[in-house]
């Protein structure tokens, strides 16, 4: 079964090949490690329950409205992932996102900013909120919980105020309105995929290419060209049902490409799962997250990570409230209210990152928002009262977490958690 | 081996995921005696402990417990047969104290109402037994305790009960030297009064000192099962550290047999 | 009573406040429109200023045990007028038994809690909003020459009575029409908490599974403009008319923008200063005059003695007719993006 | 200092006397270890705060206020402390109190029932929901997280559909009017106030009797003394000040008594605390939240546990939701519904109940509803703007829980924690 | 003691709440001598070591570092100082792999990346010097690991840096034969190489072994520090369990100077 033997380090090694390879792929996941396989089976099993109950589900038209649909959430969850990796809670991303929107909308508006100055500020808001919450939290010791439940009332009079007691403000500024609203064009759109798929091949290439130099085993070539298929196949058929043109009066006017909302997720995913995976501050996380007094003994400086999550946090919240104000072309005091943060947090854990800290990547956060915003969407379709609709996005939520839930405890009753 | 055995396991396989960790191990308790069994690190024994007493779930094997054959789901199980367990990852409840902790699961009632003083009181008397001295207060929460008198507590909390059987994984590794005698004689009495006792130590010592057999681990199968009197020290370290001392332990090794396992790196690119 | 010599500073700039009784008043929320939030405040509190009447308006968030909470607190502190906009009327009840137990006048402010026995209400009649935005809708797809266009309808909160009362006016108007098959009736979904994000992704999903919906009845400015922001992006806005309600400044450039097909406009004004002017003379201990018509509660069949308003419709015609009223200013109005469409609608 | 020595269990100990266990206890002040007494700080905090603002606050009219204004909070946290205790969250209770609620009205309103039917009918429809919750959790391995944010959508459709779609359904049965809305007669107060304080008398000395008796070391009969006597002044003073007239219009009708809700919530403040306390059960609930793996080691069984704190909690949320009808005389969509959960999962984590299972008691729901119905009140005094109500709400907040942080951190800054 | 301590400390108090753990300590660490630090369960080593690596503040006392006297108020000071420390309570992170454990706090980067193939290859080299044969992979978690291999991992993690002093609390608990051997000619190399080393066991071979000096803790007070030519094996263990052997170790114990501490039992009932 195994081939050639190499050293690692002193260590004895033996190469594996790709039969090899596939089998301990297939051991770990009977063995319980399944990384974020369930969540996706959920989603599937999703696609498909809508799919068949409305067929206007599967089409070009509503496939691009899920980008916009989801991006609060996933921005939301994307920065409650670094939040929860530490066993925080951030209750006031939700707000925070509106607070940031309305920052900007005001500047647009009513002071006449340009956009390459407000969404700075905007940003810029979402920093300084989440520095104040991660100080509030890592210096006076203050849960998290009742420091953001605090900043979650707070927010809310703020945005109030901001919004002089209740108005909604327009904003008419056409970069930012195109940000949740337009599309890349259609060559734009399959440039974009031509270059993602090809960065990643040679991203994978090199990494096996700089193992193999060392001496190191490295996964066999057969592998990693599956993943680079994978990903490929992937990537361009949605392009090229984005391509095809969806508008609903085409006579009128012609509605093609790729969702500007897509490469900003991917842009967001890409740098985050970077940092979480390839920079020390990203290992930092994980070690603070997992086991805090380990981290501080090692000499990491775990206050300043814990602040560091909260300004993430809020920073992706602040990109969450653009978006959601460039998709209402407006902002209003519930901006970034009502469910948006249950359903945030909601994402995050139902993608796979835990509640208790240490475990979670960035990817579950866009995963997750992908099983919220389908169920969101799909209960539009529906036309239910809104009493069945809340009973029914209930179950279904149920439904795509017990899939997940179901494969992994069948799993850890192996004893492997 | 005229005696039969208390517990007898046998044919035992357990992997985790793709990483297999127990070979069709076989291991035999007689009532009466101490079993030590030895194993060099990462061996697999206190996994094959675990197996026993039902924290994990076997692949394959049987166990037999006087006589009749069992299937242990959880300790739960394992504790309705008389099984007590000494666990190397001690597994207290941080936030409880010491009385608390030593009666964890069969606490002393009267009628509905927790029994707090005989509780006290007999959780007092064992401590005393077992040489501890620099416990602060009984109500101490295990949390604050030095990782000798953990291992104390969760020693104690093992002898409190009538159990047929007993066994502690590196019960005395953390213990001072006081200590460290009076668990060892505590174990030898625990057999003296006919209890199958089974102690894991990396101690040599300590294993001819008191153990009446010797069961030896390597690499996850069982080398060999050793009257203590029939053996030397030095033959099993060899059993511990190659698997084999002679004409005793596991057949010569062929390349193949273990090379695969022992040694698969799993690429850190998968990750 | 025993509140006049309190330390409060909550609103009294009158000099002789001492002498004349306090009022409380509750506001439900700052969600459903943006009047509790902006508008009641500043025009109750500037009529009591004016009377020297010491005034304590609050606003419940929306949350019914903090509406309690608040009315315990005005009870304890001594009010002698309690005015309410009820969340619910079960709460309204137990706020106004509760404070005719203790000797309290009441008023029901634009809300009237069934069951309540308040001694007055002030309001505009809910229904008949929605009958206008029903027929605001009728008249813009007639000027549109829709043939048999298919309606959408994005109901106000499911929690909220008066968005019952809303859909009630309004489909008293589209009812038929769908009957006799003028129009065909389209998606109907409520919003919960009148969530504009909300109203967006379900207008947007009711257009993705209806692609010919050509009229939108959206119960206020808010739900309206959610559902503009989704007709924008699919470059269908001015096509689909689009109704409103509270004739916001959003709403009405809405409007101008030729986005929006009406709004129902409300003076507010006019009715917080016929409740003020209420609580004022019971204050200061004078019997009211003005309620002069009455209002008959459903459930109790007890008539209360009322002042009823009558709201008003706005499309690019009379935009100007809220701005003479002094509801909304031209300058918030008619900003650059605006300013040619406000010339056209004859703003100046 | 130390004066006679007994023997326990073959353990020497020392018999404390009066001044060596006050030194002790100021060691353990010192030391970090504070129990509910920087909650408490926060409290008396924010009373003066509000105090000094508006002098109503302090009248027996608002003090009176408080009991059932703080009702729903302090119900629904104390069954949360139960599910926090296992580390696990119930999003659920809010509304779950209000579908109990519903129920509840809806067979007194429609179906004619009496309140003895009605009310246990609403009990049993919590502990159902409990159940399902807690199966859910326990057996298929769901995030409860996930679980109860289904059951929160599902709870606020159910109650829709109860109330035929957003109508409210008024009661009009005295007796369930009465639990939050009436007073004890003054000699049922004082009748009550005196049977609390010889009762806490008793148990105490008798402990003090039973552990003597044994040989064990007992609390100084001075500390017993001086604890049965804070009690008692508290109980009798705060009773005196009940049974005084506090009605606006006493010539209409008068108003004096201890309201009903407070001997109710004395009810199950007793009972949990003996649960935790001195039961098997309770010790267990400690392990399990402490360390799952070791209770599941000594046998405990944890999925039952499990399940168990689901059902307390919900019931608990269904006396809650009770009571709530109950001060609003009707139910509506809304019950149970806007921040209640937010602020009864604030309740117990201000009183000093941990998100991470394994500490907290049942008076921690009881002071940190305390906090938060002081905040509410007091800020209702207050006649800001809703903006201005929310920040000022949120900042009283922060005070009141940095009282507490502060206190613990620089205990916890001496290596004790 | 011509040569100058590395480190000294002196006159350390420490209290946990209402309870002293630590009465006047001093102790000191000469370069290129193994001090071995011995005591009974719950005497005050692992604290003592915790104090000096700055994860507790100490309520008196000083800490002198090459001459000067420092303050150690963080892990982050001492290694900063190059004082590097095993823990007893290993302070692994369960859900980071051997490697990223390793390297944590400390990680290699090729630019703001990780170089993970030169951790991977470091740890690899260093575990091999310990002896460990069954680590599956590299890549494996921590939580998965044996007693032994995260013992093995905590030692490897601190010897990885040029430090100047390096402090082991029980490094050998739970190591095999073979480990343990190893274990014990790593900390005299490391000595050989100039480093302070100080090594905490219960085990009086080991210490007699490889220890330059014995200081010995007897309830919370240094009852001695002496060379290790200059005792006996049963010298030490009188010292560890009564504080006084001879003419050495503490003053005839007056009853009221520790009866009050060591036997305070808290009520019960307070809790
Ligand atoms: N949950 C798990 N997942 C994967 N591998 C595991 C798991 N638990 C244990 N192992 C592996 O199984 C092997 C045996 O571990 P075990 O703890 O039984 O060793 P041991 O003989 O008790 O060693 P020690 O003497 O160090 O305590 C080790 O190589 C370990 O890495
Ligand atoms: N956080 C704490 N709070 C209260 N007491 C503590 C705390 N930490 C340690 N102690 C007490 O301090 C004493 C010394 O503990 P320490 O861990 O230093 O002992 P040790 O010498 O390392 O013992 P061992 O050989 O068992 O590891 C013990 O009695 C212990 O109970
Ligand atoms: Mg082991
Ligand atoms: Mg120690």
């Amino acid at each position: 079964m195994t081939t050639t033997t190499t050293t690692a380090g002193g260590v004895k090694v033996v190469k594996p090949t790709v039969a090899s390879h596939i089998n301990d792929y297939w051991g770990r996941v009977r063995g319980g490690d399944l990384g974020s396989l369930p969540a996706v089976l959920g989603l599937i099993v999703l696609c498909l329950i809508f799919g068949v109950a409305r067929d206007t589900f599967f089409g070009a038209l509503n496939f691009a409205n899920l980008f916009s649909q989801g991006a609060q959430y996933i921005f939301i969850a994307m920065g409650l992932v670094f939040v929860l990796l530490l066993g925080e809670i951030d209750l006031s991303a939700g707000f925070a996102s509106g607070v940031c929107g309305a920052i900007m909308a005001i500047l647009l508006t009513n002071h006449g900013w340009d956009w390459y100055t407000a969404l700075p500020a905007a940003m810029l808001t979402g920093i300084v909120i989440g520095f104040v919450l991660g100080f509030l939290v890592a210096k006076f010791g203050i849960p998290s919980f009742v420091v953001t439940l605090a900043a979650f009332l707070a927010f809310q009079g703020i945005l109030l105020k901001l919004l002089g007691g209740g108005k909604n403000i327009s904003i008419t500024d056409s970069f930012v309105l195109k940000l949740a609203n337009s599309n890349l064009s259609v060559a734009l759109s399959w440039a974009f995929a031509i270059i993602a798929v090809v960065a990643f091949a040679l991203v994978q290439l090199n990494t096996v290419r700089t193992r193999a130099a060392r001496g190191l085993v490295t996964d066999p070539m057969g592998i990693v060209l599956m993943r680079i298929g994978a990903l490929a196949i992937i990537i361009l058929v949605a392009t090229a049902i984005l391509t095809q043109e969806r508008s609903i009066n085409p006579v009128i006017n012609s509605v093609k490409g790729v969702p500007i909302v897509a490469p900003i997720i991917a842009f967001f995913l890409i740098v985050w799962t970077f940092v979480l995976g390839k920079t020390t501050y990203g290992r930092h996380l994980y070690a603070v997250g997992g086991n805090t007094e380990a981290a501080r003994r090692a000499g990491i400086p775990v206050d300043r990570i814990r602040i560091s999550v909260f300004v993430i946090g809020s920073f992706m919240a602040s990109i969450g409230g653009i978006l959601a104000v460039s998709r209402a072309n407006s902002v209003d005091p519930n901006t970034g209210g009502s469910n948006i943060l249950l359903y945030s947090v909601g994402a995050a854990v139902i993608g796979g990152t835990s509640l208790f800290g240490g475990k979670g990547k960035a990817i579950n956060a866009v995963v997750g928002g992908a099983v919220i915003t389908v169920i969101d969407n799909g209960m539009g379709l529906m036309g239910y009262t809104a009493g069945t609709k809340y009973i029914v996005t209930g179950l279904i939520l149920l439904i795509a977490a017990s899939v997940d839930a179901l494969a992994r405890r069948r799993a850890a009753s192996t004893g492997n958690r | 081996m005229a005696a039969t055995p208390l517990l007898e396991i046998s044919g035992i396989d357990k992997s985790f995921g793709p990483v297999q960790v127990l070979h069709d191990v076989s291991l035999s308790v007689y009532p009466g005696e101490v079993t030590a069994l030895v194993g060099d690190n990462g061996a697999g024994k206190s996994t094959l402990v675990k197996c026993i007493s039902g924290i994990y779930t076997i692949d394959s094997g049987t166990v037999t417990f006087d006589g009749n054959q069992v299937a242990i789901h959880s300790p739960r199980d394992a504790s309705a047969l008389g099984i007590e367990v000494v666990y190397q990852d001690l597994a207290l409840c941080d936030n409880l104290d010491i009385v608390q902790n030593m009666f964890l699961g069969r606490e002393k009632k009267r009628g509905i109402v927790l029994d707090e003083p005989t509780m006290e009181q007999m959780a007092g008397d064992t401590l005393a037994s077992l040489s501890v001295r620099t416990v602060k207060s009984l109500r101490q929460l295990v949390a604050s305790l030095s990782g000798g008198q953990r291992q104390t507590v969760a020693i104690a909390k093992a002898v409190l009960w009538n159990s047929r059987v007993v066994i502690l994984d590196e019960p005395t590794a953390a213990l001072g030297v006081a200590q460290t005698a009076q668990v060892l004689e505590l174990v030898r009495r625990l057999a003296d009064q006919g209890l199958g006792v089974v102690l894991i130590s990396h101690n040599m010592n300590d294993v001819f000192a008191v153990s009446d057999r010797i069961a030896a681990l390597y690499l996850g199968r069982m080398a060999a099962q050793v009257k203590t009197t029939d053996v030397t020290h030095s033959q099993i370290v060899e059993l511990i550290t190659a698997g084999r001392s002679g004409n005793i332990g596991l057949p010569p090794e062929k390349p193949s047999d273990f090379g695969g396992e022992i040694v698969d790196i799993t690429p850190g690119g998968d990750k | 009573a025993c509140g006049d010599d309190s330390s409060s500073d909550s609103g009294s700039t009158g000099s002789d406040s001492s002498a004349k009784g306090k009022v409380g008043v509750i506001l439900p929320d700052t969600k459903s429109s943006q009047r509790w939030g902006t508008d009641d405040p500043k025009f109750l509190k500037a009529a009591f200023d004016a009377a020297g009447i010491q005034v304590d308006i609050q606003n419940a968030q929306g949350d019914k045990t903090q509406f309690q909470t608040i009315a315990d607190g005005m009870i304890s502190s001594g009010v002698k007028v309690l005015m309410i906009v009820n969340l619910d009327s079960g709460t309204g009840k137990a706020v106004l038994d509760k404070a005719k137990a203790a000797g309290i006048a009441t008023i029901d402010y634009d809300r009237l809690t069934l069951n309540g026995g308040a001694d007055y209400y002030v309001s505009f009649d809910n229904v008949k909003v929605g009958e206008l935005q029903g027929q605001g809708l009728v008249d813009c797809l007639t000027a549109n020459k829709a043939v048999k266009p298919v309606v959408a309808e994005l109901n106000g909160s499911p929690t909220d009575n008066n968005a019952t009362l809303f859909a009630q006016g309004y489909n008293s108007v589209l009812d038929p029409k769908y009957a006799d098959g003028t129009f065909v009736k389209g998606p109907n979904q409520d919003v919960p908490d009148w969530d504009n994000a909300q109203a967006g992704t379900i207008f947007e999903q009711m257009l993705t599974s209806n692609k010919n919906i050509k009229g939108v009845l959206a119960a206020n400015d808010g739900l309206g403009n959610a559902a503009i922001s989704i007709l924008k992006k699919n470059k269908l806005n001015g096509q689909v008319p689009v109704t409103g309600q509270d004739a916001t400044v959003q709403g009405l450039q809405n409007i101008l923008a030729g986005d929006q097909c009406m709004t129902v406009y409300k003076a507010i004004k006019k009715e917080a200063d016929a409740a003020s002017e209420l609580a004022i003379a019971i204050a200061s201990g004078k019997k009211p005059t003005t309620a002069t018509g009455t209002t008959t509660d459903p459930e109790s069949k007890k008539e209360v003695p009322s002042v009823l308003l009558v709201p008003q419709a706005i499309t690019k015609e009379n935009v100007k007719d809220v701005i003479a009223d002094g509801f909304v200013t031209k300058d918030a109005i008619c900003t650059a993006d605006f300013a040619k469409a406000c010339t056209a609608a004859g703003i100046s």
